[in-house]
């Protein structure tokens, strides 16, 4: 018997949607947490509810990342597979994140039927070197399964994996437990179960190895959150109480949460008709003195695009949140990619302004509603909070972030500015029109437009005038990049190479960063969570390195550079080109940052 | 973001308090009776100006909040029902207006004119229906009549237009009545009975655009049109009762309403009331309401392992 | 007396709307030209039908540049201003583009009840140093414009200018004849004609000055055009046979004029409910295998990008025009602008590919529509003609252009590509599906989509799929960055400094570089036709001038580059700034460029 | 851009010539009746795969258009009315389906519904109406029951539903019916008769969604609803023609239609149809027709100075 131990290890449990295998992973990382492991979580979602199983489509299942320290990301390589059948062995392998010496689980339950299916998968198998360990289900248990109506295979594979990471039975079945708790009738429990303990059996007698993992106790009050979970708990902290959406993957979510939650706290939750009506309510509210967020991802962003421009013009404050998929149009919704910047940047006709955030992790997602409302009512005009597919549903166990319960925008602490490397705004900033109340307020009376207007409000069509309103609403956006600090840097404050990233990229990079040094390479990482306006000291801090290349999971090429790349090519006329751009669908690698880091420096 | 003050007694409020500067519409223009009516209305019931808001779209008559002294929304075209609606949730003391022309209504905002209705939120619609997209320079409207040369379809309208009251009613819509702009006791009274409604009140009016189309609208004859009337519903117009034809109508009577909305000939009045609509306001408040309040500092202990 | 010859001159017909300036206007070019004169007029178009008269929103008119060479632009600064009354006056000099030497001949009619608001407004004339020629329109004109309901006042100004403009009588009011010719009854017609008489004789006794203005044959078969007419009528002669809008300005007019005509051609113009719907059924139509066009403005615009997205994902060719108006929201309707390029490149969420055409003049309008329908149908995807309120509404008189009469877009000749600075495209070009039937084609049965699909089709979320996919989308646009050829060049080939232009602003680029060779200025003009993608010698090109910059008619600052320079910077890093980059609703006078030239030079 | 061939006599289509991959929808959906309800009619009809379009939004039931052997357009959400008009209008000659969800139509997609039926142009409209927005995991959707518990109104839904058929009807439709998933018969005879139907052909489709909301539409038993029937109707099906209450409705009766649609009891068939609605693509080509032809090579001779 081997016994492995690894300081990080991935694992992935795959099988058809709609047989639980993120529910098994979900009871499997409760025990991990409880052995005080760091964990980072991602599941793998089909695009539609129940494609017809045995198909590629058909995909659904989790990957885990165990490990020794708090992972910041979904990390490179999965070690072990554990797959229900070979088609949806065969769909993963495709996206090649499968390390040299990873052991495939291979259910061969469908084998009889399909054997030439199987045969090839195979193959596939053996010439990329992995290892596969077919197995099959004992007869007991299909029976039982065939009795539970088809399903419980998902708990016999985590008694499998239970055993591999030499778990403890016991504390496994508590979580089971914990997690079907009330839901499921005694006999069915019994049966799931007996399926769970099967599995190990199972395990035991066919699996050559285990991985060692070692329990200790859990140090301090810990959360387990996802990305989504956690944007929907900071809007409420954040003192919104209105939010307007209309459902879509992967930000609808974020709605489901507050539906059940913001009522508690006395917000209402808006299931509008369209996205157009969705940002229209979040204004009209917001115009009302309300705190609104309307959330979204990239089909109903194109379509809030008028109204977007329109509450900077009004001077109307808004949040807007782009929770970013695979696109152009409609992509691959339950993929993730960063390729929205430009239209969140750009999207809406004429001049506009707007104050961007991304989030990074599911600590950013907390805070990010905070300083995002701080800006909109200060500023009047909308601030995006993009986040995208990975960040929104992966998820992990964190410390518990600190309740803010912000009340006034001014309350906002300095530990949130500091988080987003931005100072304090000047007190007063200038609008385009000299009255600002809110309805109610005696006095106040004053009408908004999309016009142009003068600063008492009236339609004017001079060309002074309009030259001016442009000046006034250009210079909120330049308080904020005057505002802004030194982003957050990673290694060496000078170097041969500066990666720069932004959002769900952050873990990756500052994994690679770590990597780098170890191999000696001068490398650095810069993060941006405020990624427009770009603070005015980027051009000197890139002349401090050699390189400067950006990482970007967005499509980009030698004749067109990747969002970020672009954006920064702009602002500091500094030649700079992506790292990795690429939209495949998956996050970026630490590993292969290292790589491609390698690669360019040897050029 | 300043909150607002506590509601402070304001003086009597009168017409002249409401102008602001000079409206930017055509001499003859019946947007000009329109906001009069509501003006009208807003002394008459004492409505504090600084608590009521009116939002529009874009078209000639969606200039019209700027003609009020009170809070307004100038918003973008065919969305004032969005922007409203917004309103209503967050704001529920306030006295809502929304002003929309037949294209801001029924062609771009066609969608957000169902939801509204269906929604049932607490304000007063007002259709203001030329039958023509006037501010961009004359084409064809959904309520075009047929055969009526416009730019866009200059070999005459092509297709019967769409009629608003009987799209209304289809909806379910809650209240709807139908005025003119050269009817003003008539209108006021709509604006008063519609304001009193509890739910998204349809009103829709007549309105003459003299420049595009000074033929559309007979308003010296009422000859073609004739006033409903009943205890519950809209006195027929003083100045017009006795010269023109006014026919009782239930408006708790829906297939009748239907009838009158789905005929030829034109009607004024209230076509239907149903007072006991649920009204989404109401309920999204009631939510907040019933909901076991919970703890801000406690927010995240949902997610304790 | 006093008669002065002018190579260039410039004058205003100022009036409240609804009172026929720009039809006494439109009369007067038409002497002009019957004169052989060149024009280039500029309508002023309120934001309202009729604002009440007497008030700075109801300013009407009509600005006229004569030239006896073939002006490309509306010019610099005005030499004479007839007035109605001195609100709309007031309004128009607020806009500063008067000459130091301008006379005014202001209509003292409305003195008496206005004698403060008149008293101002000299002494604002007279503080500028210009010359005011007061006059009052004579009793009995008067009673004969009240015996005609107010109008008539238009004929009067119009003989007081044909008489300062020293044009013959007869001619005049030849011109007015054919105006109104059948539709005025007899005894009115007299009226105006005598009305257009007494203001030539009241001129006769006020003005101390007349401008010669010779008169001699014109040279071959001319018309009178705008940029909205010539855009239509080239869509007829470029095939397209589906024309779908939704009506907003500046783009309507474009709709009006094929709603008479495109029946006659066999096509179909369909006014939609809204934007989307418009775009929908455009793309609906080409997928149908019909050349099919939506035209729009901004907010509009802001209303087609989901559909945009999808067009080039679906691999539906398709046609989009965007009348720029003043922005952001709604801004100034009736204005001009140039500040949806980066709505336009980067609107629709996702990495999307599109094709930019900008036009610059009345046969770019006229040939713009061959070359996007061309690029349309050989990449499948979107291609964009961009113009704006300035292109769309003025017009002037050109030598006849040469229909083309394209049925299929491989017949696009030589000489539109040559215009637009382009080469033909390789013959075959990768789809992202392999079959690319239009329905009816037996055998050719295929799905479009907005999802990501294989070669063959089929809904595909796997991350080698999808990235080639986007490979061979952008790939197409690629192609087309590799065809350009340098851009059309004014002036000498190298020198101290660059101006880029795109759009409205060729005409005031390339007079500009004229007055700049006059004074010794190494200057010269590059004007982009294409604008996106960008041709790749840009920056061998640039690295022959001192200095290179943008000039464009939107929001720019220190801080923020405007549109055309950011995407120059991202696509050269090159350090371009705009020489001039504002947002006043007026377009830039060759003057101010020269001007800002030698102050960049000086600096 | 290939323009089509000319049409060539095609073999006999089978219902195999009509699939393609295997749909990617749950075991149980009533998509799959829809579908095949479809098929059979295409095959009864013998229509040509190769002139034959579906046209879809986004959602389960959007994608349909995959699963046929034909033309199709997956397009965006709310808005294939708007890609089946342009079809209509480019390509008169080909055979026109729509396929949309509750969601797609009526809720992003109700001004296009609004217009589509205004415009009456020729196409099979199918409503697959799950009573839910199914693709993106279960919210509600206007024609959600009251308090039915979905993601985003987790208390049970919080209105009372849209009546899809009044909707129509209101809106002026030439032509509405309703039919079932899980009643083949009468799902294809329904399809055929708006076929045939000159016009706009509004069909509602109560579509089962086991994976959501097993327990709606009891389609084991069918106390709880009506065929309606009539020699210009559709028939009962025939399965259960004896099980179920059949009502006479005359479907030129457009009260009656209004009254049967608002009621509370759901009844299947043909509700109302107007054959002589005006067609705004046939209008469009009449236009063309009547228009003076015009010599391309001299269009710019009216600038002519
Ligand atoms: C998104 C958008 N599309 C188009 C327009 C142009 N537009 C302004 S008003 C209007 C229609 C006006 O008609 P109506 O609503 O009937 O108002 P009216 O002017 O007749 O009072 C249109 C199409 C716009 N402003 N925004
Ligand atoms: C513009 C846009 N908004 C939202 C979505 C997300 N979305 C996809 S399908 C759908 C609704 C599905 O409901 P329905 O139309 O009833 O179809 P079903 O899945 O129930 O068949 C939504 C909201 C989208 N794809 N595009
Ligand atoms: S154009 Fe018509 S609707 Fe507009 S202001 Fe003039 S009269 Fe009124
Ligand atoms: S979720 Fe519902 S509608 Fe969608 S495929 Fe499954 S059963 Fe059908
Ligand atoms: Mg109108
Ligand atoms: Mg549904």
């Amino acid at each position: 018997m081997l016994i492995e131990k690894r300081p990080v290890t991935r694992f992935e449990l795959l099988m058809d949607a709609g047989f639980g295998a993120q529910k098994a992973g979900d009871i499997l990382l409760g025990a991990f947490v409880a052995m005080g492991k760091f964990i980072y979580v991602e599941p793998m979602i089909p695009a539609e509810i129940s494609p017809p199983a045995r198909s590629r489509a058909a995909l659904s299942g989790v990957i885990i990342r165990l490990a020794e320290f708090d992972a910041t990301n979904i990390g490179n390589d999965t070690d072990l597979i554990l797959a229900s059948h070979e088609i949806v062995l065969d769909r993963r392998l495709e996206d090649r994140e499968y390390n040299s010496k990873c052991v495939i689980l291979l259910d061969m339950g469908d084998k009889e039927i399909n054997p030439d299916s199987y045969e090839a998968v195979l193959k596939k198998c053996t010439e990329q070197g992995l290892t596969v360990i077919p197995f099959a289900t004992d007869e007991v248990s299909k029976n039982t399964i065939k009795d539970l109506g088809g399903r419980g295979q998902n708990l016999y594979y985590l008694g499998m994996l239970s055993y591999i990471y030499n778990m403890d039975e016991e504390m496994v079945q508590a979580e089971i437990q914990k997690t079907f708790g009330k839901k499921l009738k005694p006999e069915v429990m019994q049966k799931n179960v007996t399926l769970y303990h099967n599995g190990y059996q199972l395990a035991k007698e066919k699996v050559f190895f285990r991985i060692q993992v070692d329990s200790k106790p859990r140090v301090g009050e810990k959360i387990l959150i996802d990305g989504n979970s956690s944007l929907a708990m900071g809007l409420i902290d954040a003192g919104f109480k209105l939010f307007s959406g209309y459902p879509i993957t992967p930000a609808s979510s974020i709605m489901h949460i507050l539906a059940k939650e913001l009522p508690s706290y006395g917000g209402i939750v808006h299931q509008a008709e369209d996205e157009i009506a969705a940002i229209g309510a979040a204004i009209g509210a917001y115009y009302g003195g309300v705190p609104s967020v309307t959330c979204t991802s990239g089909p109903g962003l194109s379509l809030k695009q008028e109204f977007i421009g329109y509450s900077q013009m009004a001077e109307i404050p808004l949040v807007v949140i782009d929770v970013q998929r695979g696109g152009p149009s409609t992509g691959m919704p339950t993929k993730t990619e960063q390729s929205d910047l430009p239209a969140v940047v750009f999207g809406s006709h004429g001049d506009y302004t707007k104050i961007v955030i991304s989030v990074s992790n599911v600590i950013d997602c907390f805070y990010a509603p905070h300083l995002a409302r701080y800006l909109a009512e200060k500023l009047c005009l909308p601030v995006f909070i993009m986040s995208d597919f990975q960040t929104a549903n992966s998820y992990k166990v964190i410390a518990k972030p600190k309740a803010v319960i912000m009340d006034q925008v001014d309350e906002i602490p300095d530990f949130i500015l500091e988080r987003f490397h931005i100072k304090r705004l000047p007190k007063d900033i200038e609008m385009t029109r000299t009255v600002q109340a809110v309805p109610g307020v005696e006095g106040g009376m004053r009408r908004v437009s999309g016009l142009n207007t003068d600063k008492l409000g009236r339609v004017n069509y001079g060309s002074v005038t309009n030259q001016q309103a442009h000046e006034i609403r250009n210079e909120k956006v330049h308080h904020v990049a005057r505002a802004l600090t030194l982003p957050e840097i990673f290694g060496p404050e000078e170097g041969d190479i500066l990666i720069v990233s932004w959002g769900s990229t952050r873990g990756a990079s500052e994994e690679a960063i770590t990597l780098c040094a170890k191999e000696g390479i001068k490398a650095a990482g810069m993060h941006l969570r405020v990624v427009y306006p770009l603070p005015l000291m980027l051009k000197d801090v890139f002349s401090k390195y050699k390189k400067v290349v950006t990482i970007e999971v967005a499509y980009g090429d030698d004749l067109k550079p990747s969002p970020l790349a672009f954006f920064l090519r702009a602002h500091t006329l500094v030649d700079i080109k992506p790292l990795i751009a690429e939209a495949t669908g998956r996050p970026i690698r630490p590993k292969i940052i290292l790589k491609r880091v390698k690669e360019v420096l040897s050029q | 973001m300043s909150t607002p003050a506590e509601e402070q007694p304001s003086p009597l409020v009168t017409v002249k308090d409401l102008n602001t500067e000079n409206p930017r519409w055509c001499a003859g223009c019946g947007d000009f009776g329109i906001i009069m009516g509501l003006k009208r209305f807003i002394v008459e019931r004492q409505l504090s100006p600084a608590k009521t808001v009116n939002v529009s779209g874009i078209g000639c008559s969606s200039r019209a909040p700027f003609y009020f002294n009170t809070y307004g929304v100038h918003s973008i075209h065919g969305r004032p029902i969005t922007v409203a609606m917004g309103i209503a949730l967050a704001r529920p003391d306030l006295n809502l207006f929304v002003h929309s022309g037949d294209g801001d209504t029924l062609s771009i905002g066609g969608n957000h004119l169902i939801h509204g209705i269906n929604k049932n939120f607490k304000c007063v619609f007002l259709m203001y229906d030329n039958e023509i997209y006037a501010l961009t320079k004359n084409q064809t409207s959904p309520t075009t009549r047929k055969d009526h040369v416009t730019n866009t379809q200059p070999q005459g309208s092509y297709l019967n237009p769409l009629n608003p009251l009987s799209v209304a009613i289809g909806l379910g819509a809650s209240f709807v009545a139908s005025t003119a702009d050269w009817i003003p006791d008539h209108l006021t009274n709509t604006l008063k009975t519609a304001f009193d409604h509890p739910g998204f009140a349809f009103v829709h009016i007549s309105q003459r655009c003299p420049h595009f189309d000074p033929n559309n609208f007979d308003h010296k004859s009422s000859s073609w049109f004739s006033f409903l009337k009943h205890p519950n519903g809209i006195e027929p117009d003083k100045r017009l009762a006795d010269k023109t034809e006014v026919i009782d109508h239930d408006p708790s009577n829906l297939a009748k309403a239907f009838e009158f909305a789905a005929a030829e000939r034109r009607y004024f009045g209230l076509f239907y009331q149903n007072k006991n609509k649920p009204r989404y306001d109401v309920v999204m408040h009631d939510l907040i309401k019933n909901a076991p309040p919970k703890d801000r500092s406690k927010i995240l202990d949902g997610f304790d392992i």
